[in-house]
């Protein structure tokens, strides 16, 4: 059982590194979309399939997508690919927060007391995740609808925008 | 409560009416005005004799009728009128010499434009006067006494636009004030000695025994028994109004108002209101003298007080060349005599003298008068002369009040009341010094009244005016014709055979003197008026002088002795040099107080306040603030550093985030974990 | 009418007239003044309907009205009227419409003008019938401001300074007797006149003030000394009073004359005597001669002077030092065996009268002054008139009235007021009395000097030319006055009736130290 | 090692590496690409713990990680369209320059 959880664990670790450390912004993109693919099997794997059905949905589907028209749009800045020095040192500190981050979570996780729970997979039917969301979570839902039209709009007219002024001046 | 007591109020107070309409009929109403003081006069006369008659029914009582006028604490003040045959003659004496006055003022005022005005105020006095005269309580005689005076101030400066008559009004005023002061201490000392100020009040009236007892055996004040500093007080009052030595100033310039008015006040009626206040009080006063432990009775004072003006006033009479100056100095002579009269003890004489004096004085100021008014105002006797042959009725009447008051035996009035006074003062037991004093004055009373005939009435016409002068209208010479032919029949009323006046006045029938008893005084006094005649006829009635600026022959035998007199003794040059300087530095020295003494004290105050004002700011800009504007730049300093690092650098706040969470976390799992 | 809020209505309508005023910018200047006047005479009014029914035999206050104010402080609303106040009420409902008549030409800014000048009457009004030491500090500081801009707006050439010196000098008064109250409130916890004044009496307020030990008794007494001594003024502190009350136009110096310097007195009256019979015993014989300094001092300096109106500013000043003669005698006399009474009753009653009448003769001399100084554009020496009476029979005729009446010449009302103050004063403390003639000699002489100099001789200086005679707001204004004098003059009665009882059981049982 | 111990092991380590790659590149994209990292791990650990949590628990973990995805997505789309925005004024999109909201 933990074997298959490890060898998700891994890949997805794995790719998201790598996407993370390309200069190409279009291969990172695309390599992360397999990040999304790994994080939705391991829903599988916990027994969460409307959860990971959505992931699959959501991330892999509309994230990356909108991500790729985003990287598109901003084609022509061609000096990304010459890391600038400054980028080296700020490499550097990154790695080091992340790893202190990374060392604290761990430690702390290692050291949690917590319960384990018997090998059950509890299983939940769509139904009764629909009688959720539609009873207890319906303000939540519809709170969430509420956000996402909004952010909807919102980015719209962000994007779009006026005629571009000249570049410089305050907004 | 017998009618004429009911009606004596209304003496005063018809004349009061006439002023009070006189006042409000504009200056055409000239007849209007004229009639109602006449009539008001009449109808006051008319009373006073009723008054009189019902007095003399029983002389020895005093009616009395007083009321509250308003309450005061638990009691109040009362004031009352008296009727009793002193204030019975004075009233008729008053309102009769005024009614005749009044009909001499229309002649002699006629041409003058404030002819309503004048009638006004002359009712005004004449209500004032009268109200003197009936006043039963001191207060009532206070006011009445201060409106006579006002009056007075009225009168003298009725021809206000020339400055002397305005000043001679001021300093008439403020001379009888000063008196008054006198006479208000002495009525306060009395109400509260005695806590009422009713003369008569049936027992405890002022001038009654109980009220007097109890008064004389209060402690000594400052060396005087109470009712004689009380006397003396009012005694003050007295000389101020009556022109006594101290206080005596003012009459001759008062000379500046009309000459109805000099004969009216300055003569007959307000002049004698001091001797009448004295008479009226005369028990209170001389309560003292049964007094043993007192050391000086105020009688003593009055009787010399008298003597000294009299022979004062009769001296610088016979040097004024001013015809109504050398009148005025012999009333104030004749007012010595009253008083000499009542300081001696003899209050019934003083009362005889001044009901004749009242007559022949007016009789001579009208006289005057007509001359003045018939001289178109020239009033130097140097430049009158020869109007005996002009003016026939003005020369008979004045030589009847001549001699008269020169006091020439048997036929006169004067000589009898001048008689009654210097047998008084014969019989005075303190000195005799009054009597001399006395004698003197017939004198020089008979020299300067001569003279004054000789230079008026006698020789050449020494002006143009006095040239054309012509006898006056009947309006003028009718009431002159009535003063002199009482002048005359009035003496007969207190000889010594026949002392009506005195039993009238005292109420007790008085023993007829025969001539003989006191003839050896009347024989003296006889020889010595025909000296003062004979002098004065040797010296201006042989040759009389021929022109206005020849030399008179007293200046010629005494120039300095006459220039002396002529200036009045030079009294007014001292009083304007003691007591007028002590005035004005008395002024400048409040002055001073207030802008230096308190103004600097402010002054220093405010500067105090500037001094600390600024120190305070000083301090507070170099302590205070100084020590405030640092600290603020320090914390303005440390903001500006922590501006910098909200640098915009959205992963430099990412990178803080992670670096404070871990070390959180770290706190967290190493600190209080469990 | 115990219903209908008499007290209250009296201070407060001429306020609610500044209000009416200062919301109708619009309003013409001549409907505006009548609207003011009719304000004004509120107070006359409200007086008389009180007068009617004043009951005269009682001594207490009448009219009382008492509401809880601020109740942690223990102070009430608290309004009553005894016979004192009901006089001066009388007075301010005389004066203040006098005064409004008298700045009738007033052309600048008439509507600030009379809104200022109610509010002063209303404070004034409020001061004499304030029973609570909280509000009637409150009145009595607040008559200080309307009269600051009345003077140093529409004053003389020296106006600002005048009016700065007044204020500051008063308020720097008023401050000690604030400091003096908070001190006799953190003794006794009591703040209310009634209640002060029994214990003034029965001498438990002289025990507290006591217990604070050390020099604070005499600093309180002291305190609340220099605040009224200011006020009326007392000799040494008078140096304010001349300029101001010249600088100031002549309707609020008649009103300064007329009622603001009786506040001084009355506060003597009410509060110092009830309060601090003992300090004021045991200081009389040195304020006796302040008093004595201020009659005779200010009369003579008042010969000094060529500014007419500083002449009757300083007769000002020795007139009210009569009324404070009086009061120090009676406080000399505190405690003496019973015959002085009737002497102490004089005393007092011839002070109330004395306030009522200079009141009405001050007023008038200071509207005789504006008239001379309006028809001789803006001067007023001395030397700058002559022969008036030629020019202006009429108008010299109601000025010489109201000059005699000032001079105290009996038939007047002035006399009655003077003779009692001179009886009760000789019964008393004699020595003071006969000190107190040589003022009454110098008031003559200054007052006929003026006379003299100004209306007698021939016309000279600016009565030469054109010299308009009383006009119809002159007479007005005059006749009433005038007429007061002469009715008052003879029938005292219809004053002393209201406050004999009062001022007869203060002499009965004079508060003994 | 329990399997929830090893899930949240999964998530913590994906939390890092997003925060390690929104701090290290200088393109705005990649930075907000790195977010979505993080917010996964977040929906990963709902799921860890409802997966080993107590039997019969409902299913609020499940509930969650849905609302945390459709939130995510919101946040990414106004991510992206503020990167357009500033790239249209910035002419390149390196959040370092991007700094004009500063102290």
């Amino acid at each position: 059982m933990n074997t298959v959880l490890v060898i998700l664990a891994l890949a997805t670790l794995g790719t998201a590194a790598v996407a993370m450390s390309l200069r190409n912004l279009l291969h990172s993109v695309l390599l992360l979309t397999a990040t999304w693919a790994g994080v939705a099997a391991f829903y599988l794997w916990a027994g969460a399939e409307f959860v990971a059905f959505a992931q699959l949905l959501v991330y892999v589907g509309a994230i990356s997508m909108a991500v790729l028209f985003a990287v598109l749009l901003t084609r022509h800045s061609r000096d990304d690919v010459a890391a600038p020095p400054a980028a080296r040192s700020r490499g550097v500190y990154a790695a080091a927060a992340g790893a202190a981050v990374a060392g604290v979570l761990l430690a702390a996780v290692s050291l949690a007391p917590l319960a384990t729970a018997p090998a059950r997979a509890p299983a939940v039917s769509v139904r009764q995740l629909g009688g959720e969301l539609m009873g207890a979570h319906a303000a939540s839902l519809l709170a969430v609808a509420v956000l996402l039209t909004v952010a909807l709009v919102g980015a719209v007219v962000l994007a779009a925008g006026g005629p571009p002024e000249k570049p410089g001046d305050t907004p | 409560m017998p009618p004429s007591l009911e009606t004596l109020w209304l003496v005063p107070a018809l004349p009061l009416l006439a002023a009070s309409l006189g006042a409000l009929t504009p200056r055409g109403g000239r007849r209007f005005s004229a009639g109602v003081a006449i009539a008001a006069m009449a109808g006051a006369l008319l009373l006073s004799c009723l008054a009189l008659r019902a007095a003399l029914l029983d002389p020895s009582a005093h009616l009395v009728h007083n009321f509250r006028w308003f309450d005061l604490g638990n009691g109040a003040v009362e004031l009352g009128w008296l009727l009793d045959p002193l204030s019975a003659l004075m009233c008729v004496m008053v309102s009769l010499v005024g009614l005749l006055i009044f009909i001499f003022s229309l002649g002699y005022m006629c041409e003058d434009e404030n002819f309503t005005r004048f009638f006004c105020f002359m009712s005004l006095f004449a209500a004032a006067m009268l109200g003197v005269v009936i006043a039963n309580s001191l207060l009532l005689l206070f006011i009445s006494w201060e409106l006579v005076g006002l009056a007075s101030y009225l009168l003298i400066g009725f021809w206000f636009h020339k400055p002397a008559a305005a000043a001679a009004a001021k300093k008439a005023f403020i001379t009888t004030r000063i008196g008054d002061l006198g006479l208000l201490l002495g009525l306060v000392w009395l109400y509260d000695s005695t806590g009422s100020l009713l003369l008569y009040d049936g027992g405890n009236g002022v001038l009654e025994a109980g009220v007097l007892g109890n008064l004389g055996t209060m402690a000594l004040a400052g060396g005087l028994a109470v009712p004689t500093a009380i006397s003396l007080l009012i005694f003050c009052g007295a000389a101020g109004k009556s022109g006594q030595f101290p206080l005596h100033v003012w009459l001759p310039d008062a000379m500046e108002g009309p000459t109805p008015v000099s004969a009216l006040i300055h003569a007959a009626t307000m002049v004698a209101a001091g001797v009448f206040l004295i008479a009226r009080v005369f028990p209170l006063i001389s309560y003292d003298q049964a007094l043993a432990a007192d050391p000086l009775h105020a009688l003593t004072v009055v009787a010399a007080i008298g003597a000294v003006t009299a022979l004062l006033g009769a001296a610088i009479a016979t040097a004024q060349s001013d015809l109504k100056r050398v009148l005025a100095f012999s009333t104030i002579s004749q007012l010595g005599y009253m008083m000499l009269a009542l300081g001696v003890g003899s209050w019934v004489a003083a009362i005889f003298h001044l009901l004749t004096h009242a007559f022949f004085k007016a009789l001579l100021f009208l006289a005057a008068g007509s001359v003045i008014h018939a001289a178109h105002h020239e009033q130097d006797i140097r430049r009158l002369g020869g109007l005996g042959r002009t003016m026939r009725t003005t020369y008979a009447t004045f030589a009847v009040g001549m001699m008269a008051l020169s006091g020439v035996p048997f036929l006169f009035s004067g000589f009898w009341s001048k008689e009654a006074v210097l047998h008084a003062a014969s019989e005075w037991a303190v000195s005799q010094l009054p009597l001399y004093a006395g004698l003197v004055g017939v004198v020089l009373t008979a020299f300067y009244m001569t003279r004054l005939l000789c230079e008026v009435f006698w020789g050449p016409a020494r002006s143009p005016e006095a040239a054309h002068a012509r006898e006056n209208t009947g309006v003028i010479t009718v009431p002159l014709v009535i003063l002199a032919i009482g002048s005359v029949g009035l003496g007969f009323l207190g000889t010594p055979a026949w002392p009506w006046l005195e039993s009238a006045l005292t109420g007790r029938p008085v023993a007829p003197r025969s001539l003989l008893e006191g003839g050896g005084l009347m024989a003296l006094s006889i020889v010595l008026v025909a000296a003062g005649l004979g002098a004065g006829w040797a010296l201006y009635g042989r040759k009389v002088r021929v022109s206005a600026d020849a030399k008179d022959p007293f200046s010629a035998a005494a120039p300095r002795l006459f220039g002396f007199l002529g200036a009045r003794m030079r009294l007014d040059e001292l009083y304007a040099a003691t007591l007028g300087r002590l005035n004005t530095l008395g002024a400048a020295l409040a002055d001073f107080m207030d802008r230096w003494v308190w103004g600097g004290a402010v002054g220093f105050l405010a500067l105090l306040g500037e001094f600390t004002g600024s120190v305070n700011s000083e301090v507070d800009e170099s302590g205070l603030n100084a020590g405030f504007n640092s600290a603020s730049e320090r914390i303005r300093g440390a903001g500006r550093a922590y501006s910098g690092a909200q640098s915009g650098d959205a992963q430099g706040y990412l990178r803080t985030v992670a670096v404070a969470f871990v070390v959180l976390a770290l706190l967290v799992l190493l600190g209080g974990g469990r | 009418m115990s219903s209908v809020p008499l007290l209250s209505l009296l201070v407060f309508v001429p306020w609610a007239g500044a209000l009416v005023l200062a919301c109708l910018p619009g309003l013409g200047r001549r409907a505006l003044r009548i609207l003011a006047l009719g304000f004004s005479l509120s107070t006359l009014v409200l007086a008389l309907a009180s007068l009617g029914s004043f009951d005269r035999a009682s001594t207490g206050y009448q009219f009382v009205e008492r509401h809880a104010w601020i109740p942690s402080l223990g102070v009430h609303y608290h309004l009553g009227m005894d016979g004192l106040s009901l006089l001066l009420v009388l007075l301010t409902g005389l004066l203040a419409p006098a005064g409004l008549l008298a700045s009738w030409r007033q052309e600048r800014d008439a509507r600030f003008f009379n809104l200022l000048y109610l509010l002063l009457q209303g404070a004034a009004v409020g001061v004499f019938l304030a029973l609570d030491f909280f509000h009637w500090f409150i009145f009595w500081e607040l008559s200080l401001i309307p009269a600051y801009f009345l003077i140093r707006l529409w004053g003389g050439p020296a106006a600002s300074r005048a009016a700065y010196q007044f204020v500051i000098y008063t308020i720097g008064g008023s401050a000690f007797l604030l400091l003096g109250f908070a001190a006799i409130f953190a003794a006794t916890g009591a703040l209310d006149f009634e209640a002060l004044s029994r214990m003034g009496a029965d001498g438990t307020l002289a025990a507290k003030l006591a217990a604070l030990g050390g020099w604070w008794p005499q600093a309180v007494f002291l305190g609340v000394f220099l605040g009224f001594a200011v006020k009326v003024p007392l000799y040494p502190f008078h140096t304010w009073l001349p300029l101001a009350y010249a600088e100031a136009p002549t309707g609020v110096s008649m009103f300064l004359t007329g009622v603001m310097s009786k506040m001084g007195v009355y506060g003597f009256l009410r509060i110092l005597w009830p309060l601090f019979p003992g300090p004021l015993h045991a200081a009389a014989v040195p304020l006796l001669w302040l008093a004595l300094g201020g009659a005779v001092l200010g009369a003579f300096a008042a010969m000094r002077q060529t500014d007419l109106k500083r002449m009757v500013a300083y007769s000002s000043v020795n007139h009210l030092s009569y009324c404070l003669l009086a009061l120090f005698a009676v406080c000399a006399a505190t405690g003496r065996p019973h015959p002085t009474s009737e002497a102490a009753a004089a005393a007092l009653s011839g002070t109330l009268l004395q306030l009522f009448n200079h009141g009405l003769s001050a007023g008038a001399l200071f509207y005789c002054v504006g008239m001379l100084e309006a028809r001789s554009g803006g001067r007023r020496g001395i030397g700058d008139f002559g022969g008036v009476r030629t020019a202006a029979p009429v108008f010299a005729g109601l000025c010489g009235i109201a000059m005699f009446s000032s001079l105290g010449l009996p038939g007047l009302n002035g006399f009655i007021g003077e003779f009692l103050i001179f009886r009760g004063v000789w019964g008393l403390v004699p020595w003071a009395a006969a000190v107190a003639c040589l003022g009454l000699f110098a008031t003559a002489f200054f007052l006929l000097t003026f006379w003299q100099r100004v209306f007698h001789g021939p016309r000279s200086g600016a009565a030469s030319g054109v010299f308009a005679d009383a006009s119809r707001l002159d007479l007005a204004v005059l006749l009433p006055l005038v007429a007061l004098m002469f009715l008052l003059g003879v029938l005292p009665q219809l004053l002393t009736g209201l406050f004999n009882p009062l001022i007869t059981s203060w002499a009965n049982h004079m508060p003994l130290p | 090692m329990s399997p929830l111990q090893l899930c949240l092991a999964f998530s913590s380590l994906l939390f890092a590496v997003g925060l390690t790659g929104a701090l290290a590149r200088s393109n705005s994209i990649l930075v907000l690409l790195g977010l979505e990292l993080m917010l996964t791990a977040g929906s990963v650990n709902f799921i860890a713990f409802w997966r080993f949590g107590p039997p019969a628990s409902p299913a609020t973990g499940v509930v969650f990680a849905i609302f945390a995805i459709a939130v995510a997505a919101a946040e990414t789309a106004v991510g992206l369209a503020l990167v357009i925005a500033v790239y249209r004024h910035q002419r390149n999109i390196r959040l370092p320059e991007a700094n004009r909201l500063k102290g």
